[in-house]
């Protein structure tokens, strides 16, 4: 493989952490059946408090922490506004995604535009000596390696752990969960808190690693949607979601590099990502995927199904009461 | 003491912290507040289809002139249409934009004048410290969007490089890669433009190990300060304002700026004085010392990481330039024939210099650049 | 297990009154009474779904107190819902496990290993990686028996266990009952509307009626007698005279239809409905009956083959096609698929009836006191149906169907209804003279009303002809698969 | 009647919360409360200018949330309604610089571009979610983009100006696509603000005494059965998020001829989203539309002349009008709760 091509992906592997991070925090939020619609806006609000804290404390970490409190508490209160006050949690959601997005903005004003302190890269010892693959995945900063940690995590946690049978109940079948003595809401709290936090420390991997700093103009605006369809795209499954993030990021990053190459308005150029992500929901909502699997040999039919699964949780954006 | 007050509007496109253009002109203004006594600046920041959507150019005039301003500066070729309807509509304020050519033209009302700064100055001495420095003969340029004024400032840049790599570096001009890649806009906007960390990285993942700016935000800056402390051997011009290279200063080889408050104190003193005649005005630097902030409304800062050696270089190319700028009034140095469009066309003989008013309209990038031309 | 005093309201409704009772061990005790007499609602407060508003519970002689069905089943009481409750999205494993105390991390293997034993003890047979949404209620049944003999229960509840099941099914679970009461000394308590059920398989019978206990007898009894405990008066039974006249028109026609979906595909139907003729659909859920009468009304489109509608070609045209040409379809969701909770009486009808740009409101409001008074629905016009009974909302559902259609496909038309109801509905819908399609869980309604009978399994189709020369436990054979 | 204090209680007391908040980050920026809300008040309402400036915000915002009332009714989030008033945008500005005719005509070809423009890019989401199940949410989102980029496109591209464009504008449009202001004092034009009074009468009757608002509400609250009880749920579904898409066009269209005569990036300025708060605030209730609309209108107006003389930055103003649809529905929940705790005691 060239230099080129193998710095690419190092790139796009660095470029695409956040939207990770975002994406499995929003997958744990819904499989909990709750959505969680203000990624767009509690990204950025969390990017500019955790630039913000990390630049007057000069500490990344106290940094990281801030992003995750703010997007922790944008979660909280979709959970008891949709939980405690039965208010539609879309509705909830949408507010929350323009009131934060101008709140960035905002309090934001300080900030832009001034230096501050980054998390630093760390290439892993024997591990980035592989060739090519080392360099791809393993000469990053700390914040790309709890990329893969939270995907590995998250993933053990929902499927191999008493309290991720809890979790996914939750989201199917609240009623029978409440039956076999799960506290529905509870979880709902818990789970949308987390990921929550974890959209929070998505906006910290902007602002602290991938685009550090913190601008006018703030350049992951539009992530969080982009977050928000791939959770679709990846079926709520971590896996799938890493590799559609990463699926995303590189045809972002294609379309960029064809500028220079095919001779086509470049301001059109620039609608690709959004067309792409019009197909992909296309592409799983309309049952393409389904098709395709029933090309396959029927043994392998019925795994292929459970990997490529795209049903929401049955219960999302439901509440639940008691009896 | 309200007749000693002199207020005067500043309209930016940009925020007034953007470490570039925006800045630039914000900095302008209060250096005019500070040499002239009782002028006050009245401002706003940001007037962009997406940061401001729902303000015009006539909302903010007209608050301005409610507050009593006199001279209005609109500083962006953005406002170059509105700026020219607002003149009309309150006739006795002093309108300037800045880097239009209504005057030029002959669609300007008597109270609009144009200014712009001969940027591409400091822009052949920034493609030539860039020339200087790359070990892979690979220089990026991020450009905002096409048309004759970014074409010509990158054009400039380019000349500056072909001509160092040769004459001082040592290497071949056939060799050099010089690439633009344009993001759309003035500055980075998620979802509409190309995003300027990204587009930065992707330079440098491909083997470019100096990026320039056009545009009018740093980003290059950080990303370069980034991957030199991953051990990579990258730097960055940006553009626009002294301040450019705080982001990253160790990746910063120096930074073409604008001074722009000696062109506005001097518009001032004579909108004051009464002298004022709409003009279109191409300042050029102050070529007995180009950073001179007194007297000089463009210049090069260098940067930390330009190395002594080629900063001493850099100097002796400076010298050639500006040796030829002083016979020389009616075009720039290096822009010498024989040069052609990136299409073939021949835009100089050999022999031949290209006039001012060609360059301020230059049509295409020229021959040996990649990257689209419009 | 003994009750005292357990009272219960909901508003006006006082759902358990005042009942005293005790279960003992060893024994299958039948819970019987007609629709809305109370007997979920008991059985939810035994097993910790709701609270009761006032009384005990007393087991083994101590009173006990418990607030969620995780605490019952620590007392040892599990309830088996009608619907099981599961995790459609889990495999049978996760199911089984969930719920279970222990670590943190989940011991696939042991678990595996318990599954595997208990369902060899009752000849279950359950794969343990299967996703429970591809099982059979018969087979989520006896899941959730297995999990919860393996939480320990003791007083095992089921709640109408043997609506979707078939008969060879239902004798499977009775058997297991059996033992279980027999061999582990547990007290099973089963509510049913079916008497043969309850005669065929309890020790000992309760009657609820209204809220209150009414009655209480040990077994062997007749059928009769418990009639007489349920209804206070004995019910007899309507034979249906065919009305089909030979050489009536077909009103509606498939040849050769392919159908689709998911899951399921019936491959070949080959099938024409004559005026005024009523067939029912039997089978379990699932086999395929929702399947053909969506076909039947046009909200399916047939992968091949053509559906004719009086003669004329419908395939693949929208429901409203199939609606204009008289073909009308009533769900079983009732709230959820047919009646618009939150919308008035008044404003269904105007839905129906009013087709022109302005609503006249008035005229709307005239037809729908009318229809409330035919359909003698306990509602006012301006009442949102969600304030409505159950019941009243199928008498709604079934006020808005047009007089004139050509073919009606109603999908289990007296769903939760008692006796009386239903045979009033359908008194209701036979003076229509429409054909009529319909599905249903109750066989003897199935036996009761059609002149034709089709019974599902698995996407397979058995036509019976004429009704009289089957039995109820044919049917259920048939329903189980058996089809020769 | 106990009730409905509770519930004014309430809402006034979230109006304070937000107002606090908002009056606390003022202060956080070492400016006066009270000095804001006078600029910002003056910026609103001093002088007919300032007035019109409201009333110019109020036109479009009018319009597209009367649209976003139809799509709600239907149970839709038409979150491109922002996309759509672009296309309106961009179609109109076609007509404004090509189309030539006296301005009798003009104008209202361009309006009616500007309809038909929105319509058809709201029909496009509807496509996309009926045939292909792709939400409104995420198929609006895309597809504001898209139409960002496409107005951008034909700014720098088709229709720049001949000089080379700036990628800021296009020409001006002709002369006869000015819009007639009322008077100098009054800059606003009376063919739009009947438009608008006659789409909030017009939306609300039909709504309420139509067949076609009655089967709206059916789909909105339950489509399957809506299906089964008779309603052609497609053809309402489609037919929301055209008539909101052309609501939504005409706001376009008067974003482009009155506020700049040209086209310019993102025409529609945010004002789509802002009519998304409004309805949410009102709970989908048609007559209110115009009150809301007018307040909201007057807080971007007034934010505009703060931003000039004190250097506050206009994200204010979202964040006050954030700050206040959230207060209201969270305490919205509040009084529900309450009342109905009433209710069961
Ligand atoms: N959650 C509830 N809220 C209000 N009323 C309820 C609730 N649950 C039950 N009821 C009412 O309590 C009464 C008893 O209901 P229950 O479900 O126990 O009857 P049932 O005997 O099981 O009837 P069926 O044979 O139809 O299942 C009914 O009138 C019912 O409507
Ligand atoms: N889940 C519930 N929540 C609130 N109210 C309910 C609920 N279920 C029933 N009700 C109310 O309780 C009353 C009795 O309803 P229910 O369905 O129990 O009647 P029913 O006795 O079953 O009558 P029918 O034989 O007509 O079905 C009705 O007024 C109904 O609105
Ligand atoms: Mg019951
Ligand atoms: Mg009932």
């Amino acid at each position: 493989m060239s230099d080129a091509l193998v710095n690419s992906l190092n790139s796009i592997v660095a470029a695409t952490t956040p939207l990770v991070i975002a994406s499995i925090g929003e997958t744990i939020t819904e499989r909990a059946g709750v959505i969680n619609l203000s990624l767009n806006g509690s990204i950025l609000l969390a990017a500019m408090a955790g630039f913000a804290a990390a630049q007057t404390s000069n500490s990344v970490i106290i940094g990281i922490g801030v992003a995750a409190m703010i997007g922790a508490a944008v979660a909280l209160i979709i959970a008891f506004a949709a939980i405690e006050l039965r208010r539609d949690q879309v509705a909830i959601g949408f507010v929350l995604t323009i009131l934060t997005a101008d709140l960035a903005t905002f309090l934001g004003k300080p900030y832009v535009n001034i230096p501050g302190p980054r998390i630093p890269n760390m290439p892993i010892p024997l591990l980035s000596d592989i060739p090519v693959v080392g360099r791809i995945f393993f000469d990053h900063d700390l914040m790309v390696y709890f990329s893969f940690a939270l995907v590995l995590m998250s993933w053990y946690w929902m499927f191999h752990t008493r309290y991720g049978l809890a979790l996914r109940a939750v989201g199917e079948n609240p009623q029978a969960a409440f039956a076999r003595g799960t506290k529905v809401n509870y979880q709902r709290y818990i789970y949308t808190i987390i990921g929550g936090a974890l959209v929070g420390v998505a906006g910290a991997a902007y602002s602290l690693s991938v685009k550090a700093g913190w601008f006018a103009n703030a350049p992951m605006d539009g992530d969080g949607w982009i977050a928000l369809a791939i959770v679709i795209f990846g079926g709520w499954h971590p896996f799938r979601v890493i590799l559609g993030a990463y699926l995303f990021a590189a045809l972002r990053r294609i379309v960029a590099d064809l500028q220079s190459t095919v001779d086509f308005p470049l301001v059109l150029l620039n609608t690709l990502p959004w067309i792409l992500m019009i197909l992909t929901l296309m592409m799983v909502s309309s049952g393409t995927l389904e098709r395709l699997t029933r090309l396959l040999p029927a043994r392998l039919q019925r795994q292929f199904r459970n990997v490529l699964r795209s049903d929401p949780p049955a219960a999302i954006g439901t509440r639940f009461d008691k009896n | 003491q309200d007749d000693e007050e002199f207020i005067f509007g500043m309209v930016l496109v940009g925020p007034r912290d953007d470490r570039g253009w925006s800045q630039a002109h914000y900095e302008g203004g209060l250096y005019v507040e500070e040499r002239i006594p009782g002028a006050r600046m009245l401002y706003f920041e940001s007037l962009n289809p997406s940061d401001t959507p729902e303000t015009t150019l006539m909302d903010v005039v007209s608050l301005f002139v409610d507050e009593g301003a006199q001279v209005i500066f609109t500083t962006s070729d953005a406002f170059e249409e509105d700026t020219n309807a607002v003149a009309r509509e309150f006739p006795d304020v002093v309108f300037i934009n800045v880097s239009g050519d209504d005057v030029l033209v002959g669609t300007a009302p008597p109270n609009l004048g144009n200014v712009m700064a001969q940027i591409e100055i400091p822009r052949l001495i920034a493609g030539c410290a860039a020339a200087l420095t790359t070990q892979t003969g690979k220089i990026g340029y991020l450009g905002p969007l096409i048309n004759a004024e970014t074409r010509r400032v990158s054009s400039s840049a380019y000349l500056g490089a072909r001509y160092c790599y040769e004459n001082y570096a040592g290497g071949n001009a056939e060799d050099l890669e010089f690439k633009v890649v344009w993001i759309g806009f003035w500055f980075p906007i998620p979802g509409v433009t190309l995003d300027a960390t990204e587009q930065s990285n992707a330079f440098f993942d491909d083997g470019f190990d100096v990026v320039m700016s056009g545009i009018d935000t740093a980003e290059m800056v950080i990303v370069a300060g980034q991957r030199q402390q991953e051990g990579e051997n990258v730097y960055a011009i940006p553009y626009n304002s002294l301040e450019g290279c705080n982001q990253a200063p160790e990746a910063c080889l120096g930074v073409p700026y604008y001074n722009w408050g000696v062109a506005y104190k001097s518009i001032i003193e004579e909108v004051q004085a009464g002298t004022w005649e709409s003009r279109w005005d191409w300042v050029a630097p102050d070529y007995e010392d180009m950073n001179n902030l007194e007297t000089s409304i463009t210049g090069f800062a260098l940067g930390e990481g330009l190395s002594e050696e080629n900063a001493a270089l850099l100097q002796e190319f400076i010298d050639e330039l500006v040796a030829y700028q002083m016979e020389n009034q009616d075009s720039f140095f290096l822009w010498q024939g024989p040069l052609n469009l990136q299409d073939g066309t021949i835009l100089a003989e050999e022999g031949e210099t290209v006039s001012l008013e060609d360059i301020w309209y230059l049509p295409q990038l020229l021959e040996g650049m990649q990257g689209d031309s419009e | 297990m003994q009750l005292k005093n357990i009272h219960k309201r909901f508003g006006q409704v006082h759902a358990n009154n005042n009942i005293s009772v005790t279960f003992h061990p060893g024994r299958v005790i039948g819970i019987l009474g007609e629709n809305g007499a109370g007997k979920s609602t008991l059985m939810k407060i035994i097993a910790g779904y709701q609270p009761a508003d006032s009384g005990e519970i007393w087991l083994d002689g101590r009173p006990v107190n418990y607030h969620d069905p995780r605490d019952a089943i620590s007392h040892g009481i599990g309830m088996l819902q009608q619907d099981p409750l599961d995790i459609g999205a889990f495999s049978v494993l996760e199911n089984f496990v969930y719920g279970q105390s222990g670590g943190i991390l989940l011991n696939r293997k042991t678990s595996r290993q318990q599954l595997i034993a208990l369902c060899q003890q009752f000849n279950f047979e359950l794969d343990p990686d299967t996703p429970v949404s591809q099982l059979s209620i018969a087979q989520r049944q006896q899941l959730e028996i297995i999990r919860l003999l393996g939480l320990g229960v003791k007083v095992l509840i089921l709640d109408e266990p043997t609506t979707g099941i078939s008969a060879a099914q239902k004798e499977q679970l009775f058997n297991t009952l059996k033992r279980l009461a027999k061999e582990q000394n547990m007290t099973i308590l089963l509510v049913s509307h079916k008497l043969e059920d309850v005669l065929a398989l309890c020790d000992e019978v309760i009657v609820l009626r209204a809220g209150q206990l009414v009655g209480d007898m040990q077994m062997p009894t007749t059928k009769a007698a418990l009639v007489e405990l349920m209804f206070g008066a004995q019910i007899q039974p309507v034979k249906r005279e065919s009305r089909l006249q030979p050489n009536t028109p077909i009103v509606l026609d498939m040849q050769q239809v392919h159908l689709h979906d998911g899951r399921l595909d019936i491959p070949q139907i080959n099938f024409s409905l004559r005026a005024g003729e009523v067939i029912g659909l039997a089978g379990l859920d699932g086999s395929g009956q929702a399947l053909f009468m969506r076909a039947c009304a046009g909200l399916i489109k047939p992968h091949a083959g053509r559906v004719f509608v009086k003669g004329q070609d419908l395939t693949g045209q929208s429901y409203h096609q199939f609606n204009r040409s008289g073909v009308i379809f009533a769900a079983s969701g009732r709230l959820e698929e047919g009646l618009i909770a939150d919308m008035t009486l008044t404003e269904h009808i105007a839905l129906m009836y009013e087709q022109n740009t302005w609503i006249n409101w008035r005229r709307a409001h005239q037809f729908t006191q009318r229809q409330i008074e035919r359909f003698n629905v306990r509602g006012k016009p301006d009442d949102p149906i969600q304030a409505l009974s159950g019941g009243n909302q199928q008498r709604v559902l079934m006020g808005l169907l047009p007089e004139n259609a050509t073919a009606l496909i109603l999908e289990q038309p007296t769903r939760g209804l008692d006796v009386d109801s239903a045979r009033w509905i359908w008194d209701q819908l036979l003076t229509k003279n429409s054909a009529i399609i319909y599905s249903s869980a109750d066989l003897d309604e199935i036996m009761t009303y059609s002149d034709r009978i089709i019974v599902f399994y698995a996407g397979r189709m058995k036509v019976i002809d004429d009704p009289h020369q089957v039995t109820v436990s044919d049917l259920g054979h048939y329903i189980g698969g058996d089809f020769s | 009647m106990r009730e409905r204090l509770i519930r004014l209680g309430f809402t006034s007391g979230a109006l304070i919360l937000a107002l606090g908040v908002t009056a606390l980050l003022i202060s956080m920026f070492d400016h006066s409360p009270i000095d804001v809300l006078e600029t910002a008040w003056d910026g609103a309402f001093k002088d007919g200018r300032r007035f019109s400036a409201v009333v110019n915000f109020w036109i479009p915002l009018t319009l597209a949330s009367i649209g976003l009332v139809v799509t709600f009714t239907a149970g839709l989030w038409n979150i491109g309604i922002e996309g759509q008033m672009i296309i309106g945008a961009v179609c109109a500005s076609w007509a404004g610089l090509y189309f030539e005719a006296p301005s009798v005509i003009l104008i209202p070809t361009c309006i009616l571009l500007g309809a038909i423009g929105g319509m058809l890019w709201g029909m496009l989401a509807g496509l996309l979610k009926l045939r292909f199940g792709v939400h409104e949410i995420f198929g609006g989102v895309a597809l504001n983009f898209i139409a960002a980029n496409i107005a951008i496109y034909f700014i720098s591209g088709p229709w720049q100006p001949p000089e080379g464009g700036s990628a800021q504008s296009t020409p001006p449009f002709q002369a006869a696509a000015t819009l007639p202001r009322i008077s100098d004092d009054l800059q606003f034009n009376l063919l739009f603000l009947l438009i608008t009074i006659g789409a909030i009468i017009a939306i609300g009757l039909l709504l309420m005494f139509t067949r076609w608002g009655l089967t709206l509400r059916a789909v909105g609250k339950n489509a399957q059965s809506a299906l089964l009880l008779g309603v052609r749920t497609e053809r309402v579904t489609l037919s929301a998020f055209m008539v909101c898409g052309a609501l939504g066009g005409i706001a376009g269209a008067h974003r482009v001829l009155q506020a700049y005569s040209s086209l310019r990036p993102s025409p529609a300025g945010g004002i789509g989203f802002l009519a998304l708060l409004v309805v949410l605030l009102i709970s989908f209730r048609a007559w209110w539309v115009p009150f809301i609309a007018f307040a909201l209108a007057a807080i971007i107006a007034g934010s505009t002349r703060v931003k000039t003389l004190l250097q506050l930055d206009q994200s204010l103003a979202g964040v006050l009008q954030g700050l206040i649809v959230l207060t209201i529905l969270i305490f919205n929940g509040l009084a529900d709760r309450l009342t109905r705790k009433d209710h069961h005691e």
